[in-house]
């Protein structure tokens, strides 16, 4: 039961971790590019989204097997073939929920103007320091929505890990399998406590990310004058 | 010498930039125009901020040319834009030490004390006021140490006596540091005040460019006609006359006398003096109030055609100070005034500048 | 030794109490996977670390032989399905029966016959009893969730596992083998426990009395060899 | 199969427009609202999403049993209980996507600021019309989001579909369904087909309604000087 | 009759504002005051977007009172903010009719040509230039028909062009409908021409409140010892000298003689006279241009400490038209001026506001 939690979380938190590391450069460059095919890339990244988990877990599966490229590329790069090991069931859940990072993001980005950049470059800041000191700062409700969304996603994200994953306790299996599994089994009494027991722990968690977001943030939403 | 020279073309929608200038490597450039003319589009070019055709060249450097672009971080402008433009994610003092190499607290502390926004410094800029805004945006355009400053109606929300406690920041450190500013404002006075230079431009062009003082009196540009036409003298203090307090001012051409001890002898300053202020006599005028009562020879009658004329002199004899003098038309026929003859004008108002 | 077992989900309970008694008696460890059996096999074709197949059908370990990733010898019949119709509101085999062959309830709930071979078992039987259940059948994805459609009351009845009404302790109406083919579970060793002395003891510990009256216990029946 | 695919559409279409008329208000609330309480609303509407689908969707099946008073009550005005029907899915869908549609609008709302709001007030624009004429157009951004988000996820929702939908030919019956059933029963052709037809038409749906959002939107992003 | 009155407490952070004022049915009231004194926060207040203690009642109506507070959108007024605040998801055409209750097609052209926005009516906020943004928002403001209107530094964007193109609008529009305006403003200019009325605000206290003439020439405020101290006239113009292009202009106690035509016969108008502008003499002087010598009395004697001095004197006696002289100390010590003496005053520049 330990290291089902411990994996379920370690999942979530690696995977939120890639997808705000990745999906970062992503949304701002779908923010601020003006490359015509932009819109094909964003609607590509919504995509997956379209497919049942079950069904882009199975996709992947193939794509990932040792004898598909991708599959070739990771053993001998580390040795091991992707499904059925924590990283595989990261690199699903990446794929998975990347669109629900990606789209706060970029939308938080386009929110913040031409203006605060212009102003900042102006002051010598280079690209990275606007990035970083400008726009990363600004975004940051997008970045608490991606987040938020990412983690509560992966922390309930079932059927890709499932096909993925293989459901291997102590490697693989995370607590939405768990509670799966008690259903299954017809394990009622188990299924209610380990389902209580998330629901409380992300309400928790979620709220205190809220909160502190709103503590950080310039002031209340009224009497502002900006 | 020719600090900045740019020549740039190109279309914003409607609206078509052609515009070819220089900017003098020292001293304030005011950028004058009316609503919608192009100068904060000049700005922006100026900046990086928009790319359209054309050079801008700084000294030896080139910023943009054919085929080149410097983007706007590695060119060391200090920019203050219309709008106040604060990062509303940081504090006063965030926005001032934002484009400081080496935030030095000192400075950054004399610059805040010097614009008033000291007590403000962890404000927030959603909880300013308009002028504060604004005063921190200038702080924080100084405070990057620029090569250049772009100034975009900078004191435009602010009340005279923060104007004043402002300005002379400004020209200090234009003396200081010699920088150049190019200053985009419609402030007459504030115009005459800071400019050295002056850059008149209409429906996206540059129609004159020049010293400011020739500008003034350049019967030919709308400046000499406008309700606040004035001349600007440069003169020496030569002289205090203590019990009276009255400055002695020597002008080429003439000595003034002006009220106040304006600085110490033999220093140099700006005298301001508006044509409405300057009236003429065909002979010395006596038991009036009026200070300045000067020899000067008329070297140009201008009809304004609102029963209104410019009366262009210089002090003494041709080669003197230039003067303007508006008068009514009534004046003007009743002592029939005409170019060459010697008469007195009458100067009610001097300021220094 | 580990040997890694795959377990059709509808063996769940069984196979847990196997694990554990197979662990305390050989001294191995047995680790298990639980999923449905079509999924199972995806994952083994794609190259799931799997030692043993407990599959919930006899086609799938079958193909698996045919890909040539188990052993054909090792093929057997662990389990027999059986089907049972359950009604939470009716006690007796009876009143079951009776509503069935009337037709007279809203919803039956079935497992997927495309997918589980509880349903197509049940699809059988509905053909074997001629019962006309034009638009009252719901599918269930696997036989778990066909228990669940007709155990929260949604389904006025289901032809679930009789397992499953031994593990909840509900009575139903066992169905005669006479009308369903029988649904042979069939167990593989796969290619990765070749070599594997767990997984073989685990097959062998599989085949013993002790394991097949522990699978008795759960209401199934045993293969016949 | 035509079954089938319009059920599907219907589903995500329905959904999206009852997720966009609950969405909105909920997620004007939770921008505006000063209530202390308001961020612990708005981590109850991310909750859903830790459960796994078929979990969610077992819960729901409990809740919507003609025994629960929610299967009571919708018994006594529809003479029929939820599970199993058309109606029943939208419910499950509109429960597991809201999240994925209030968080992006929400942002979209607390972006505005005050400003453009008190600009309208003073011009005796009422409360409904601040709303209609400057805060829905100006959280335009968010609300593409937010409908593509939850239309993407509603086509290729599964777990709860199933689980309270039955699987029901011409009744409940979606496309993400029939390729997990064609993936379960071995049809790899059949699965392949239908789903990379759904990828392509989701594709050229989400890029058109991308592109013609930009096309609406108030010139590109650069060169902007507000 | 006072149109609006309110009296308003409260705190914003750091900031109090205590102030009571009234402002008077019709006529622009200037809102005058150094930056960050609370003259954004009144207006706010008025417009319902803040919510202080205290009341706030226009005529027989009450907008805010104990325990009633009456939203924004149900009061009549017209709200030209600080910063232009276009709304930036329409075009310059639905900006401008946004408030209107029944648009109007004709009304709304009119007044974009006023504005010189006609040009711009499709075009989306984000390129406009600033002036432009500003005309825009005055616009709007004034096409919903406002029953008092709140304009906060509404021209400080503007050119003298600009400016001169739309204060004669806002006089016609306060003259015609006689809405009454609360003015926010920094330029003295802005304020002579336009206003009637003048509040003083300093650290959110409103210091003095009148009519504009007596404000202007009250040698207690600090207007009457700044640089641009003035003195307003009200005229009736009675005669018109065709040969020369002169006006003539009847004050209290006097008749100015002023270029140009200024209006029909009979008709009234006001003088703007720069403190600056006038001179004394003790004795009729001649030989000069200065149209306008007119004898007077000196009502008092101001020391403004920078060896300058006001002089408030009547035009004929004591109840003529009042205006304020500037002079030196060394004028002063010349000619010794004094309380009583009957002087003459030189007006060299008037101008009709
Ligand atoms: N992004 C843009 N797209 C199209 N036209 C623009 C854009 N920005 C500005 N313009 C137009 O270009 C002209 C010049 O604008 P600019 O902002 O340079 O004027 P300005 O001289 O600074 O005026 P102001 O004194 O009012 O600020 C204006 O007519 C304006 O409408
Ligand atoms: N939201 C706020 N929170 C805290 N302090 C504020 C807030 N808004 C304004 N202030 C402070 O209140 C004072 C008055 O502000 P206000 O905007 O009314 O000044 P103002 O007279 O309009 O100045 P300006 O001429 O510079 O626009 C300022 O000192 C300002 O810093
Ligand atoms: O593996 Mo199952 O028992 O077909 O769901
Ligand atoms: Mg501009
Ligand atoms: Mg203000």
């Amino acid at each position: 039961m330990w290291e089902t939690i411990r994996i379920t979380l370690q999942l979530a938190a690696v995977t939120t971790i890639i997808l705000l590391v990745l999906g970062t450069p992503l949304a701002w460059w779908l923010a601020r590019s003006s490359a015509w095919w932009k819109e094909a890339v964003a609607a590509l990244v919504a995509l997956p989204l379209v497919l049942p988990p079950t069904v882009l877990g199975f996709y992947l599966l193939i794509a990932m097997s040792p004898s598909s490229p991708l599959g070739q590329l990771a053993i001998s790069l580390t040795g091991q073939s992707l499904p059925f090991t924590f990283a595989g069931l990261v690199i699903g859940s990446v794929f998975y929920s990347l669109p629900f990072v990606v789209q706060p993001i970029r939308n938080a980005f386009e929110a913040i103007g031409e203006r605060p950049l212009e102003v900042a470059a102006t002051l010598r800041a280079s690209p990275w320091k606007r990035f970083f000191t400008i726009a990363l700062p600004l975004a940051r409700p997008g970045f608490l929505t991606g987040a938020v969304l990412g983690f509560a996603h992966t922390v309930g994200e079932f059927g890709v890990v499932l096909m993925i994953g293989g459901n291997i306790p102590g490697e693989t299996k995370v607590l939405s399998i768990a509670i799966y599994d008690h259903v299954e089994a017809l394990e009622y009494d188990q299924a209610h406590l380990i389902s209580a027991g998330m629901l409380v722990f992300a309400f928790l968690v979620i709220l205190a990310m809220m909160v502190l977001e709103k503590k950080l943030r310039r002031g209340p939403a009224h009497g502002g004058r900006s | 010498m020719n600090f900045l020279s740019a020549k740039l073309k190109g279309r914003l929608q409607d609206f078509t930039l052609d515009a070819a200038f220089e900017i003098p490597a020292s001293g304030i450039t005011a950028l004058f125009g009316p609503s919608g003319c192009g100068k904060t589009t000049i700005l922006r070019c100026l900046a990086g901020l928009e790319r359209l055709d054309g050079y801008v060249r700084l000294k030896d450097d080139v910023w943009q040319d054919q085929g080149y672009f410097r983007p706007p971080h590695k060119r060391a402008i200090g920019y203050v834009f219309q709008e106040a433009s604060l990062f509303p994610h940081m504090t006063v003092k965030q926005n001032l030490s934002y484009g400081m190499a080496n935030p030095d607290k000192v400075h950054l502390h004399e610059t805040a004390d010097l614009l008033g926004v000291r007590e403000l410094l962890d404000r927030i800029p959603d909880r300013l006021s308009g002028g504060e805004r604004q005063r921190v945006a200038i702080g924080r355009a100084l405070l990057s140490k620029p090569d250049i400053l772009l100034m975009d109606e900078p004191l435009s929300a602010l009340d005279r006596a923060a104007k004043t406690a402002i300005i002379p920041y400004l020209e200090r450190l234009h003396a200081g540091l010699s920088i150049p500013v190019l200053y985009v404002s419609h402030d007459h006075s504030e115009v005459e005040r800071l400019a050295d230079h002056m850059l008149v431009m209409d429906k996206g062009r540059v129609i004159s460019n020049g010293p400011l003082d020739e500008m003034l009196t350049d019967c030919s540009l709308p400046l000499a006609s406008s309700r606040e036409a004035t001349s600007i003298l440069e003169a020496e203090i030569t002289g205090f006359d203590d019990k009276n307090v009255i400055s002695l001012l020597t002008v080429k051409g003439a000595t003034l006398q002006v009220p106040g001890a304006l600085g110490p002898v033999n220093s140099r300053c700006r005298l301001r003096i508006a044509a409405s202020d300057v009236s003429l006599a065909s002979t010395h005028p006596s038991q009036t109030t009026i200070l300045n009562v000067l020899p000067a020879r008329i070297l140009a009658v201008h009809d304004l055609g609102n029963a209104q004329f410019n009366i262009l002199c210089a002090l003494g004899d041709e080669d003197g100070g230039r003067i303007l003098a508006r008068i009514s038309r009534l004046s003007l026929a009743r002592f029939g005034f005409e170019t060459g003859q010697d008469i007195f004008v009458q100067i009610k108002g001097v300021s220094m500048v | 030794e580990k040997v890694h077992l795959a377990v059709a989900s509808n063996f769940t309970g069984p196979a847990k109490q196997l694990a554990e008694t197979f662990q305390r008696t050989s001294g191995h460890k047995a680790v298990l996977s639980f999923g449905s059996t079509g999924k199972l096999y995806a994952q083994i074709i794609h190259g799931a670390p799997f030692d043993i197949f407990l599959a919930a059908d006899a086609e799938r370990p079958s193909r698996l032989v045919f890909d040539g990733l188990a052993l054909e010898e090792s093929l057997f019949t662990y389990a027999v399905g059986r089907l049972a119709l359950y009604s939470p509101t009716l006690r007796t085999s009876t009143a079951l029966r009776n509503k069935l062959e009337s037709g007279d309830f809203q919803r039956l709930a079935i497992a997927n016959p495309k997918t589980a071979p509880y349903g197509l078992a049940a699809e059988e039987l509905l053909g074997n009893l001629k019962i006309n259940t034009k638009g009252k059948l719901v599918f269930g994805e696997n036989i778990a969730q066909t228990y669940q459609f007709v155990a929260s009351g949604n389904a006025d009845l289901g032809l679930v596992a009789a397992a499953q009404l031994k593990a909840s302790d509900s009575a139903g109406w066992m169905v005669p083998e006479t009308l369903h083919a029988p649904i042979r579970q069939q167990a593989v060793l796969l290619n990765r426990g070749k070599d594997n002395p767990a997984a073989r003891a685990f097959l062998a510990f599989l085949r013993s009395d002790p394991a097949g009256k522990m699978i008795r216990s759960f209401g199934y029946g045993l293969g016949e060899g």
